[in-house]
This record gives C-alpha cells, sequence and structure tokens, in this order.
C-alpha cells in the first residue's frame, strides 16, 4: 500500500501498465466496433446482419481476427519492400501512440503532457504517411491514386479540424487533456454548449479525417477498388484496419475530452446526496443503466430460437448484472477508484455515443464527389472555422471583460457564426469548382 | 546537465551533412530536403541557446524559421511542379536556361 | 504676204489635221462599231478635201505674181550654226510651215479629192473584212502623211512626210499580215524604199551644205546668190540624190521591184497610194525641186532616160502578165516613167499634168478591177474571167473609159497629157520621143488584152464562182462613175493651143517652174512648128488604135494565136514573164549577201561580242567576285571571326562558372564562405600573436 | 543520466538518418529519412523541454510540410530517375569543401571555446507554451505580423505555380 503512493510507482509503473492495457484491449475493442458497426448497419437496412458466430454474431470478431491472421501474406513483386512492410504499422502504431494523452479518466491516463492536445493532433497528423507511404510503397495506379487522395484530404481537413478546436481551446485555456475537463468541470458545463458550430466543424473534420463515409474518397470502392490498401491482404491488411478504427477512437476521445466533458458525468454541479451518505445522487446512473440492460436481455432470453442462444443470451445478462454490481460496488470505494472507474464509464460511454454518430452518418449520406470534397474543406469549412474561433474569442471577451454571462455571450456569437455558414454555403454552392484542382492536384 | 557543445557539433554535423546534399545532389527534390536539414540544424542552436539562456527567444526565433521554412517549401516544390510539367525532368544539372 | 491671207489658207493645217486625228482615234477603234468609223474617217477625209478646195479657191483668188501663201506654224530645228561648202556660217533650221502655192494646191486637191472617192469605195470593199477599223486608221495616216509631204515648205518636212507614206504603204501592203506573202511584199516595199530614202536624206544634207537652207523658198535665191552655173558638180550630185529618193518611192529602174509585190494589199491600197498618190511623189518632188534640176543638165538626162526606159521595160513586162492587178501595177511603173521622161525633158509641168490624169484613169482602173474581184469574190487570175461585160455593165463601160483614158483616144485625159510629154520629148530628142511613141502602142495593146480578156469571148470562169457573181454596191460604184467622168473631162482643164485651147493648167503652174534663159527661147521656138505637133498626134493616135485591133484579133478573134505567141517567142517569152529575173538577180546580188552580211555580223555579234565581250565581261567579273569573296570570307569575315574567337577562348574561364546551374553557384558561395572563414582565422591567428 | 541518453539516442538517430537522406537513391526513402531526423529533432526539443516546439516540428514540419514534399515527390516520380546517377558532376569538390567548411566552424567554436561562459542551464518555467504565446504576442508582434504576410504571399505564390496552365 505504501508502494502504490511511491512516485516511482506512479511515473514508470503505472503508465506501463496503463499502456499495456491499452494495447492489448484496443484490437478487441476495434473488432467489437467493426460488430456493433455490422449490426447497426443490419438494423438500418432491416436485415439481421452476422448471425452465424456465436449468438447474433457475438463471436464473429473472434473469427475475422483469426482468419486474417493465418491468412497468407502477399507482397506485390515490384513493391517497395521497406516501406510496404513499415506503412501499416506506422499507421497502427501512431495511433496506438495518441492514446497516450488520453485521460480516460481522472486517473485512468498515460501520461499528462501540458501539450497534449497538439500532441494527440500532431500524432494522428503522422498517420497520414501510414496511408500515403503505403499507398506509394504498393506500386500501384489504385493505390498511388488513393493515397494522393487521402493525402490531400487529410491536409484539408485537418485544418479544418484544428481551427474547430481551437475554438473549444480558448474557452478551457489549456492544452493540457485534464485541465481542459477541468475547464468544463469548473464552468459546469460542457464546451459544446458554448462552441456548437466548433463541434460540427470538428464532427465533419474527424470524419474526413478517418477517410469514413460520406468521406472515404480514398477507399471508394467504386472508383479506386480498395484505395491506398488495394494491394495489402491478411495480417497487414489488418493492421491498417485496426489502425483506422484506433483512430476512430481517438478522434471521438478528443472530441469528448473538448466538448463532451471528457469523463464529467452529466450535471456535475449537481451535489445532492443520498441521506445519511456521502453518495452523490446522480452517481447511481450507470448502476442503473447496466441493470436495464440486464432487464432488457432477460427479456430477449425466452425468444432465442436455439438452446445454447438462449444460454450466451442469459449470460450476456448476468454480465450486466455483475458490471451494474460493479458499478455499485464503486460507489463504496475510495474517491480515486470510484472516480476512475465512473470517469471511465461515462468517457467510453460517450466515446461509443460519438463513434456511433459516425456509422450513422455513414449508412445515411452518399459519397461526396472529390471535388466536392475539396469545395467543402476549403470554402466552407476552413473559413467557417476561422470565424467561429474569432466568435469564440469574441465570447470570451464579451463575458470576461464586459461581465456578460458566458452562456448568451458564446450563443450570440454562434448565432453570429451559424449566419456567416449559411451565407458561406450558400457561396459555396455557386461557387465554380475549381478548389480541387489546386488542392488536390493528384488526380 | 549537458554542455552545449554536444547541440552545436550536432547541428554542424547536421548542417554539413545538409550542406553537402544541396550541393552534390541532382534531385532538386533532395536538394531542397537538405536545405530543410540545414534550417533544422540552426534551429537545435537556436532552441539549445535559449534552453541554455532561459528565455524562450531563441524558441520564437526558431518557431520563425520554421514558418520559412514552409513558405519556402511550398514556393519550391510549386516551382518544381510547374518545371516538371514543362521540362519533364527534376534533376538540377538540366535546369540551365539561364546560361549566358 | 504681210497681207492676211484667207482663212483656209490661213487654217491649212487644217488639211492634214482631220486625218490625223481620226486616225489617231483609229487607236481605240476596236471598240467601235464598222459605222462609226466610215463615218469618222471618210468624213474626216470629207472634211479635209473640202478645206483643200477651199484652200485652192482662194490661192486662184490671190494675184498671179504673187501666188504663194506660206503658214508658219511653229519651229522644229530652231538654228544650228554650221560652215557651209562655201566655207561661210550658216544656220540649219527648219520649222512646221506649209507652203500652198499652185503645185501643192492641185497635189492636194488630188490627194483629198482621189482619197475620198477610194475612202468612200473602201466602206463597201473592206466591208466584209476583218480590221476595218485598222484599215481606215493606216489610210487616215496615210493621207495625212501625203499631205504633210505635199504641203511641207522645207525638204526635213517632206521628208517626214515622204517616211510617213512609206510607212503606211508597208503597213497596208501587210494589210493581210497572216499571208506570209503580203507581209514579205510589205518588208520588200520597205527596204527598197530605204534606199531611195537614204539617197533623199544625203541630197537634203548636201543641199543645206552647199545651199545653206532647205526652204523650197529660199532655194531659188540661194542659187542665184551662189552664182552656180549651169553644170555644176555639186548640184548635179544634188539632183541625182534626190533622183535615187525619187526611183524609190516612185518605182523606177532599178527600184521598180517592189510595186508589183505591193499588190498584195487590199485593192483600194493599190489604187490610192500604188497608183494616184504615193507613187507619184518622186514625180512631185523633182517638180518641187526643179530649180536645181534645171541647173544639172546631167541629171536632166539621166531621169529622162531612167524615165523612158522604165516605161517601155514596165510595159513590156505588162503585156505576158495574167493577174490583173499585176498588169495594171506595171502599167503604173510605165506611166510614171512616162512622167520621168517628161521631167526629164524639162516638161515639168506635163509631168504633174500626167499625174493628174494618170491619177483620175488609174484609180478608176484599179478600183473597177476591184470591183471584178469584187465580184468574182476573190478571183484575180485573167485566164479565169472573160464575158463578164454583161453581168456587171457598170464596171464594165467605167473600165472601158479608163481604158480608153489610159490607151490615149482622143479626147480622153491621157490622150492630152500623154501627147503633149511626147511633144516636148520630141523637142528634146528623137530617141526619147521614139520610146515613148512605141510605149503607147504597147499600153493600149496590154490595157486592151486587159479589157478583152476580162470581159470579152467566152466566160472561163470556175462554176462554184459562176452563180453568184454580182454588181457591185452602190459605195464601190459611184467613184467609179465620178472618176470615170474626172478620166473624159479631167484633161481638158489644159486643152492645147494647137487645137485652139489655151492650156490654163500649164500656164497655171508655170510660176512654179524656174524657167532658164535657153528654155525660154526654146518655148518661143517650138511655137513655130504647130504642123509638126499636129502630125505627132495623129502618128499616136494611129499607133494606138492598131494596138487595140491586134489585142482584138489576138484574144477575140483568134485565141489560140496567143499561146503561139508564146511559143514563138519562146526564151523571150519566159524571159520576159519571169520578169527578166531581176528579183533573182536582186537576190542573188544584194539580198543573200545582206543576208550573209547579217549572218556574219550575227555570228559576229554571238561569238565576238556576246562571246568575247559580254561573256568575258562576265567571267572576268565573276572570277574578281570569287576573289573578293575570297577576301571576305577568309581575312575580313577570318578577322571578325578571329576576334571573336579570341574573346571566345578569353572568356572560357568566366564561362566555365557561368554554367546556369544553381549548385554550382552554390559551391561558389561555400568556396567564398571557406575563403572568408579562412581569413577571419588569419585575422584570429595574428590577433593572438 | 536519462536526459543524456535521450539526447545521444536521438542525435545518432538524427545524424544516422541525415546521412542516409543524402545518400538514398530512392527519393522517397530520402524523404523517410529526413522525417526520421525531424522527428528526432523534435526529440531534441523536447529533451530541452521545449515542448511546444517539439509539438510545432511535428504538427509543421511532419505533419505539414514533409507531406508537400512527399505529394510532390509522387508527383513528379519518375521510376528512369533511380536508375541514374544520384550525385551531380561536382559531388567530389562539393563534398571536401563542405567538410572544410565544416571543420572551419568547428575550428571557429575551438578559437572561441573560451567565450562560451553559460554554466548550467537555467530551468525554463513549466508554462513553455504560455512562455512562447506571450513573447510572440507581444515582444514579437510585429516579426509574426510579417511571417503571417510571408505565408500568405507564399501561399499564393505557390497556387499560381503549381495551377495547371501557368
Amino acid at each position: 500500500m505504501n508502494y502504490l503512493n511511491s512516485p516511482f510507482f506512479h511515473t514508470y509503473v503505472l503508465p506501463v501498465l496503463y499502456g499495456a492495457i491499452i494495447v492489448a484491449v484496443l484490437p478487441l475493442l476495434a473488432g467489437y466496433i467493426v460488430l456493433v458497426e455490422r449490426k447497426v448497419m443490419a438494423d438500418m437496412q432491416a436485415r439481421l446482419g452476422p448471425m452465424r458466430v456465436g449468438p447474433h454474431g457475438l463471436l464473429q470478431p473472434i473469427a475475422d481476427a483469426l482468419k486474417l491472421l493465418i491468412k497468407e501474406d502477399i507482397i506485390p513483386e515490384k513493391a517497395d519492400r521497406f516501406l510496404f512492410w513499415m506503412a501499416p504499422v506506422l499507421s497502427v502504431g501512431m495511433a496506438l501512440l495518441a492514446y497516450a494523452a488520453i485521460p480516460f479518466g481522472p486517473v485512468f491516463q498515460v501520461a499528462d503532457l501540458n501539450v497534449g492536445l497538439l500532441f494527440i493532433l500532431a500524432i494522428s497528423s503522422l498517420g497520414i504517411y501510414g496511408i500515403v507511404l503505403g499507398g506509394w510503397a504498393s506500386n500501384s495506379h489504385y493505390s498511388l491514386l488513393g493515397a494522393l487522395r487521402s493525402a490531400a484530404q487529410l491536409v484539408s481537413y485537418e485544418t479544418a479540424a484544428g481551427l474547430g478546436i481551437v475554438s473549444a481551446l480558448v474557452w478551457a485555456g489549456s492544452l493540457s487533456m485534464k485541465a481542459i475537463v477541468q475547464a468544463q468541470y469548473d464552468r459546469g458545463i460542457w464546451f459544446i454548449a458554448y462552441v456548437p458550430v466548433g463541434f460540427f466543424i470538428y464532427l465533419v473534420g474527424s470524419i474526413a479525417e478517418t477517410n469514413r463515409a460520406p468521406f472515404d474518397l480514398p477507399e471508394a470502392e467504386s472508383e479506386l477498388v480498395a484505395g491506398y490498401m488495394t494491394e495489402y491482404s491478411g495480417f497487414r491488411w489488418a493492421l491498417y484496419f485496426l489502425g483506422e478504427y484506433a483512430n476512430m477512437v481517438v478522434v471521438a476521445a478528443v472530441a469528448t475530452t473538448l466538448f463532451l466533458g471528457g469523463w464529467l458525468r452529466p450535471f456535475v454541479r449537481y451535489h445532492d446526496h443520498f441521506p445519511g451518505t456521502s453518495i452523490e445522487l446522480l452517481d447511481i446512473l450507470p448502476t442503473l443503466l447496466f441493470l436495464g440492460a440486464a432487464a432488457y436481455c432477460l427479456r430477449l432470453t425466452p425468444r432465442q430460437p436455439v438452446k445454447i442462444q438462449k444460454m450466451v443470451m442469459a449470460a450476456v445478462a448476468g454480465l450486466c448484472v455483475i458490471l451494474a454490481g460493479v458499478m455499485l460496488a464503486a460507489l463504496f470505494a475510495p474517491p480515486g477508484v470510484m472516480a476512475g472507474i465512473h470517469g471511465a464509464f461515462w468517457f467510453l460511454a460517450k466515446v461509443g455515443a460519438y463513434i456511433y454518430a459516425f456509422l450513422w452518418f455513414r449508412f445515411t449520406f452518399p459519397r461526396y464527389r472529390f471535388d466536392q470534397l475539396m469545395r467543402l474543406g476549403w470554402r466552407f469549412l476552413i473559413p467557417l472555422a476561422l470565424i467561429n474561433v474569432i466568435g469564440a474569442a469574441t465570447a470570451i471577451v464579451l463575458s470576461e471583460q464586459w461581465g456578460l454571462h458566458p452562456l448568451p455571450a458564446a450563443l450570440i456569437t454562434s448565432a453570429a457564426t451559424l449566419g456567416v455558414a449559411v451565407w458561406l454555403a450558400s457561396d459555396g454552392a455557386k461557387a465554380p469548382t475549381t478548389t480541387a484542382e489546386t488542392a488536390g492536384g493528384g488526380d | 546537465m549537458l554542455p552545449i557543445e554536444n547541440y552545436l557539433l550536432l547541428s554542424l554535423l547536421l548542417f554539413t551533412i545538409g550542406v553537402i546534399g544541396v550541393l552534390t545532389r541532382r534531385n532538386v527534390i533532395v536538394m531542397l530536403m537538405s536545405i530543410e536539414l540545414i534550417l533544422n540544424a540552426v534551429n537545435i542552436n537556436l532552441v539549445a541557446f535559449s534552453r541554455y539562456w532561459g528565455s524562450v527567444d531563441g524558441q520564437i526565433f526558431a518557431i520563425f524559421v520554421i514558418t520559412d521554412a514552409a513558405a519556402e517549401a511550398a514556393v519550391g516544390l510549386g516551382i518544381i511542379l510547374a518545371f516538371f510539367r514543362n521540362r519533364e525532368t527534376v534533376l538540377a544539372d538540366e535546369m540551365d536556361m539561364l546560361r549566358w | 504676204m504681210n497681207a492676211p491671207l484667207p482663212f483656209f489658207l490661213d487654217h491649212i493645217w487644217l488639211v492634214p489635221a482631220f486625218p490625223l486625228l481620226t486616225a489617231a482615234v483609229m487607236l481605240f477603234g476596236r471598240r467601235l462599231k464598222n459605222s462609226v468609223v466610215s463615218v469618222l474617217c471618210v468624213g474626216s477625209v470629207c472634211l479635209s478635201f473640202l478645206c483643200s478646195a477651199g484652200a485652192f479657191f482662194q490661192l486662184l483668188s490671190l494675184p498671179v505674181d504673187n501666188r504663194v501663201a506660206s503658214k508658219h506654224l511653229f519651229d522644229w530645228i530652231p538654228a544650228i550654226p554650221y560652215h557651209m561648202v562655201s566655207g561661210s556660217l550658216a544656220y540649219f533650221h527648219a520649222d512646221w510651215g506649209f507652203q500652198v502655192d499652185p503645185l501643192s494646191g492641185v497635189m492636194i486637191l488630188i490627194v483629198t479629192g482621189v482619197g475620198l472617192l477610194i475612202h468612200f469605195y473602201s466602206i463597201g470593199y473592206m466591208g466584209h473584212e476583218g480590221g476595218y477599223y485598222r484599215f481606215f486608221g493606216y489610210m487616215n495616216l496615210f493621207m495625212f502623211s501625203m499631205l504633210m509631204l505635199v504641203l511641207g515648205n522645207n525638204l526635213m518636212l517632206m521628208f517626214v512626210g515622204w517616211e510617213g507614206v512609206g510607212t503606211c504603204s508597208y503597213l497596208l501592203i501587210g494589210f493581210y499580215f497572216h499571208r506570209k506573202s503580203a507581209s514579205d511584199a510589205g518588208k520588200k516595199a520597205f527596204i527598197v524604199n530605204r534606199i531611195g530614202d537614204a539617197g533623199f536624206l544625203l541630197g537634203i544634207f548636201l543641199t543645206s551644205a552647199v545651199l545653206g537652207t532647205i526652204h523650197f523658198n529660199e532655194i531659188r535665191p540661194a542659187l542665184d546668190a551662189g552664182h552656180f552655173h549651169s553644170g555644176d558638180p555639186l548640184i548635179t550630185a544634188i539632183a541625182l540624190l534626190f533622183f535615187v529618193g525619187a526611183c524609190g518611192k516612185s518605182a523606177q529602174i532599178p527600184l521598180y521591184v517592189w510595186l508589183p509585190d505591193a499588190m498584195e494589199g487590199p485593192t483600194p491600197v493599190s489604187a490610192l497610194i500604188h497608183a494616184a498618190t504615193m507613187v507619184t511623189a518622186g514625180v512631185y518632188m523633182v517638180t518641187r525641186t526643179n530649180a536645181i534640176y534645171q541647173l544639172a543638165p546631167t541629171a536632166m538626162a539621166v531621169v529622162a532616160v531612167i524615165g523612158a526606159a522604165t516605161a517601155i521595160y514596165a510595159a513590156s513586162m505588162g503585156i505576158v502578165q495574167n493577174d490583173i492587178k499585176k498588169v495594171l501595177a506595171y502599167s503604173t511603173i510605165s506611166q510614171l516613167g512616162y512622167m520621168f521622161l517628161a521631167c526629164g525633158v524639162g516638161a515639168f509641168t506635163a509631168g504633174i499634168f500626167h499625174l493628174m490624169t494618170h491619177a483620175f484613169f488609174k484609180g478608176l482602173l484599179f478600183l473597177a478591177a476591184g470591183s471584178v474581184i469584187h465580184a468574182l469574190s476573190g478571183e484575180q487570175d485573167m485566164r479565169k474571167m472573160g464575158a463578164l461585160a454583161k453581168k456587171i455593165p457598170a464596171t464594165y463601160w467605167t473600165m472601158l473609159i479608163a481604158t480608153l483614158a489610159i490607151a490615149g483616144i482622143f479626147p480622153f485625159a491621157g490622150f492630152l497629157s500623154k501627147d503633149l510629154i511626147l511633144g516636148k520629148a520630141y523637142e528634146k530628142d528623137f530617141w526619147l520621143w521614139a520610146i515613148g511613141y512605141f510605149t503607147a502602142g504597147m499600153t493600149a495593146f496590154y490595157m486592151f488584152r486587159l479589157v478583152f480578156m476580162t470581159f470579152h469571148g467566152q466566160s472561163r470562169v470556175d462554176h462554184e464562182v459562176e452563180h453568184h457573181i454580182h454588181e457591185s454596191p452602190k459605195t464601190m460604184l459611184i467613184p467609179l462613175v465620178v472618176l470615170a467622168a474626172l478620166s473624159i473631162t479631167g484633161g481638158w482643164v489644159s486643152w492645147p493651143e494647137i487645137l485652139g485651147g489655151n492650156s490654163r493648167f500649164i500656164h497655171f503652174l508655170e510660176p512654179v517652174i524656174a524657167v532658164p534663159h535657153e528654155a525660154r527661147v526654146e518655148a518661143a521656138k517650138g511655137v513655130s512648128s504647130h504642123g509638126g505637133e499636129l502630125l505627132l498626134m495623129l502618128l499616136s493616135e494611129g499607133l494606138v488604135v492598131l494596138g487595140i485591133l491586134l489585142a482584138w484579133y489576138i484574144y477575140i478573134k483568134r485565141t489560140e494565136l496567143a499561146e503561139k505567141a508564146a511559143k514563138g517567142f519562146g526564151g523571150f517569152y519566159d524571159l520576159v514573164f519571169h520578169k527578166y529575173y531581176v528579183d533573182e538577180l536582186y537576190d542573188a546580188l544584194f539580198v543573200n549577201r545582206a543576208k550573209d552580211l547579217g549572218l556574219a555580223l550575227g555570228s559576229f555579234d554571238t561569238n565576238v561580242i556576246d562571246g568575247l565581250g559580254v561573256n568575258g565581261a562576265a567571267w572576268l567579273t565573276r572570277f574578281i567576285s570569287r576573289l573578293s569573296i575570297w577576301w571576305d570570307t577568309w581575312i575580313v569575315d577570318g578577322s571578325v571571326k578571329l576576334g571573336a574567337r579570341i574573346v571566345w577562348l578569353l572568356s572560357y574561364p568566366v564561362r566555365l562558372i557561368q554554367d546556369g546551374l544553381v549548385q554550382s553557384y552554390m559551391l561558389l558561395i561555400v568556396i567564398g564562405l571557406v575563403g572568408v572563414l579562412a581569413y577571419y582565422f588569419h585575422l584570429a591567428h595574428s590577433a593572438v600573436r | 543520466m536519462l536526459n543524456a541518453a535521450l539526447f545521444y539516442f536521438f542525435a545518432a538517430l538524427a545524424v544516422v538518418s541525415a546521412i542516409a537522406m543524402v545518400t538514398r537513391r530512392n527519393i522517397v526513402h530520402a524523404a523517410v529519412f529526413l522525417i526520421t531526423a525531424l522527428l528526432a529533432t523534435a526529440g531534441i526539443f523536447l529533451q530541452l523541454q521545449a515542448q511546444f516546439l517539439f509539438v510545432v516540428q511535428i504538427i509543421l514540419y511532419v505533419g505539414g510540410i514533409m507531406v508537400l514534399f512527399i505529394f510532390v515527390i509522387m508527383l513528379v516520380n519518375l521510376d528512369v530517375s533511380l536508375h541514374l546517377v544520384q550525385f551531380n558532376r561536382q559531388r567530389f569538390v562539393a563534398g571536401v569543401l563542405a567538410v572544410i567548411l565544416g571543420v572551419q566552424v568547428l575550428g571557429a567554436f575551438w578559437v572561441g571555446r573560451g567565450s562560451l561562459k553559460l554554466g548550467a542551464a537555467r530551468a525554463m518555467e513549466p508554462k513553455n507554451t504560455e512562455a512562447v504565446g506571450q513573447a510572440l504576442f507581444q515582444q514579437y508582434m510585429l516579426p509574426f505580423e510579417i511571417a503571417s504576410i510571408l505565408l500568405l504571399v507564399a501561399m499564393i505564390g505557390a497556387v499560381v505555380m503549381a495551377k495547371r496552365r501557368v
């Protein structure tokens, strides 16, 4: 117990431990995100989705991972072996490296850099190399074009997303992730309320950065087979896949931290306690959620056609009950532990919601044309983001210099920014599509 | 704390390598990259001195140098693109249209 | 003549002006319709005829002792000082001036009158020919030139007209230039005339050299002032040279050869130029310069002999010709011989008189012959004619009248003029008279031979020609009638005293003739022997009738006799028939020699002038240019290039630096940097020490 | 101790990859090695406690400029260029001269070794980013603006240059 408080433990052991956990869990997480994606897609398309492997295809990710791992590893003859080998590793490595600065909770963070946010941006910007070099190394026209497209796309939307982030940063006043969340705690409100436009910009930008529909030009099957991944197969392809989903988690985490209040639970300033205890009322929420889930599963159990499925469904219900128990038990643990567990829960919940939005968009919107993509990025998002930053700064000046309450000030500026957005949209609609040539000179 | 000579030597090495690259490589893009390397060497010096003087001015200048590098890269690469479009080459010793 | 001249004399220049004007217009005649052309040209000639008539009658109105109207238009050659033979200074000057005196007055009347008739005739005759405007343009130009010749008051102006008529004659003989014979004939006429013109020109020069003037009205005073005695060699030379010119123009031996060929031209041309007017220019010129001739008895003798010889010679050839126009041509030559005979015996007035009557009847003969040819649609050979009297009566009667006139039947015009000449000749020399007398008989013979072969006997006309024989149109007949009347009455203007007349025409011309003293004595003596003169007339009449009867006997009564006669004469016939081979002789003597000379000159030109001179010069130039090219290339340019090369070489190291490669420039920068640092170390080292 | 280890690690990485960058035949490899060198430089910045500059180095240099480089390389890359001679005629002279230059600078260090009396490095204040921001927006405002104008001009120039029909 003494050892747990020693600085050596906090400085060297814990980060390594957290890192190990992340590296171990992330592939599983990515696999289940894929499963969820397929399920959600099936649901939205009135299908069932994977049902064979395990009940409701719960074991599908495992099977896919096994298949990919044992598949033959093909390297094209004319490929640049060194880079061909390096590219996927780079993309995955950079994605994983970004997790170092992500606070999954008040304690669950590898390293709290005082430039954490910029660090994450920098690392994720390095992710481009994974794509570009891989596309070039595989020495194929499809790959190269995909790579060039993604390079142009990423460079363009990084700017927009970064400016969207800045608008939140000016409210946070720090680059350290912890400090940002702390700032939201202090203000008692999520920054999405202050800079909704910035959140929207970051949302779009992050979708584009992760090459997800409707911005999945680099791997547009109908045009480029599979884009930069055309020549990849088996394990390397799995690495790319892993990197992509890891990136999704990263951008989701950044959005959560900046706009959605990080690990904070809703209504953090509401401090009523259960009578006689030091337990706040709202801290019961996770337990209730898990219990509800368990009840839902139990209700589904009898409808399962096969016996084994009944059993598995029951098992899931049991798992939910166990988790509910954990949440409940946490309430009685020492505050650090409790905050860690609950924070992780809320954080992951918000990340899940954000990723769900990603899936939602993917199944809702048709794919953009490249010049439309570029026009949107350069002629709509970036100017709007600049205006938005100015608006946020104006709001801060209003609130801090002139004593106006921050919320109305932010709302006013946001409204003004939205007006600008409307004007820009109409203008961008009219404008000729020459920007694509300039920015995406690749194709 | 490390003596500053280490940083100076490092930057000197990088600088020399960069100079060699600029002077000897035929590929214009490699020349530009070597120039970037030289600027980096300079940056190392600046940051090291700012560290040792305990003031951020050196870093400011490093930032300006990076800005300059960005501008130089953008324009230089644009020129290379235009030239390649017209001459189908990126070799420096084939760009001798300014001769006499 | 300080008294103001009457209008027509004062504006005598109008007479040649009208034809000149229309000739100039005819340059653009291709655009004009034939009717317009006829109206213009004939009208202009008609106007000039009226003017000349007016001028003539105003001349008659002048006092007899001073019937000379000189009109000075403008100076041509102002005054060129030179030394005469006699050594004294003189000024050669010629001007455009016209002199109207009885001689030129008569001449312009003849020229414009006959010319007018022939123009009128040409309207019908040339109506179907191409180049209508061209023909009339030439004709008008000829009228102008002839009038200049006649009216000119000095030899130079006369020479202008002289050459002008020669040119027009050439142009009109070669009117059918697409026929080689026509163009050859034109050239022949032109060249032969050149010989005579050369003589004439020399004569003009010699005149100005000897007399110091070329104006007619100054010649006689100059002669008187020069105290030239008769037979002066210089004067004789002048006279002979003039006569050479006259021979050329008037077709006398030995220069007659061009006239028969000149018949290639259209018939009106033959009538106007080669019968009536131009060929008589020689006679006119001799008459105009009679003052000189009368001081040169030798020349006069030469003129007389040549005239007589030409007369009988041409007549002999006329007998055997079968081409109707050729016959007329030889008769023209022989008549011209008569005129020169007259001049040669001093009867200049008789010559002019015969000139006038000859103009009438010979013009008429030609026009009638033209009418015949026209009727026979181009046939000229008399052997293909005959028995045309009924078919074309008007032509026949007019032709008969003209034939009677030329044959010299009393009282036609020809009789009076010819007997006047014969009389004068008899006064001069018996043999000359004998030749003329015999010639008159031959004339009658061959002229009636022509008439009989053409109009009587049985027809020998080709059948396709036979059935469209037709009388000529009015425009052709009217001139015939008018000329016929003139042929009858033209001679009456000088009815001889012996027949109770007063030869007014002769006396009218007297003032022009310088009558030397002895001649006047002769005249007084000649008046005494009227009986002799009358006898001469009767003799010639008898001979003429004999000739006519002979012709009738041979060509009507017993046609076969013609061939017999030809056989009988044999070689002589051939000789005459081939015109004594004179053309061949001339060819052998002169033409081919001239050709050889031409070839020789041509080869000289080719080989020496072109070959040696021009090509040699060209070769030399090329050679020199080669040299200068070598010089330019190797010395001039070479030096320049050498300088450039030197600069190039010297600039080599600099150029090594300036290779345009950015990296080498960087290298230079680095070198400079290293150098600077080295210098810095040097400083530091020295500072330490 | 750890500090020194980090420095030597990064320095070695930087120098090695720099040499590789200059010598590689394949341009893309050269670019990759340059990226490595830049990352190593960034590490050295971090080791010098210039966190902001560390991030800026990565974002701007690695994430921006080098992406642009690779972009252009892929646009103009010619396979034939792989088989060409990679060094120009003056390589030996130039190399020797560059080395001489380096040696001279080294000599300069040696000559001025006495004048460099820095002693131990003073501790930077922890809030490096704020400090940089303060300096940038107060003391170095004008240069900052000039730099922004420079960037604007460079952007316009690059666009004009890279347009299809110049």
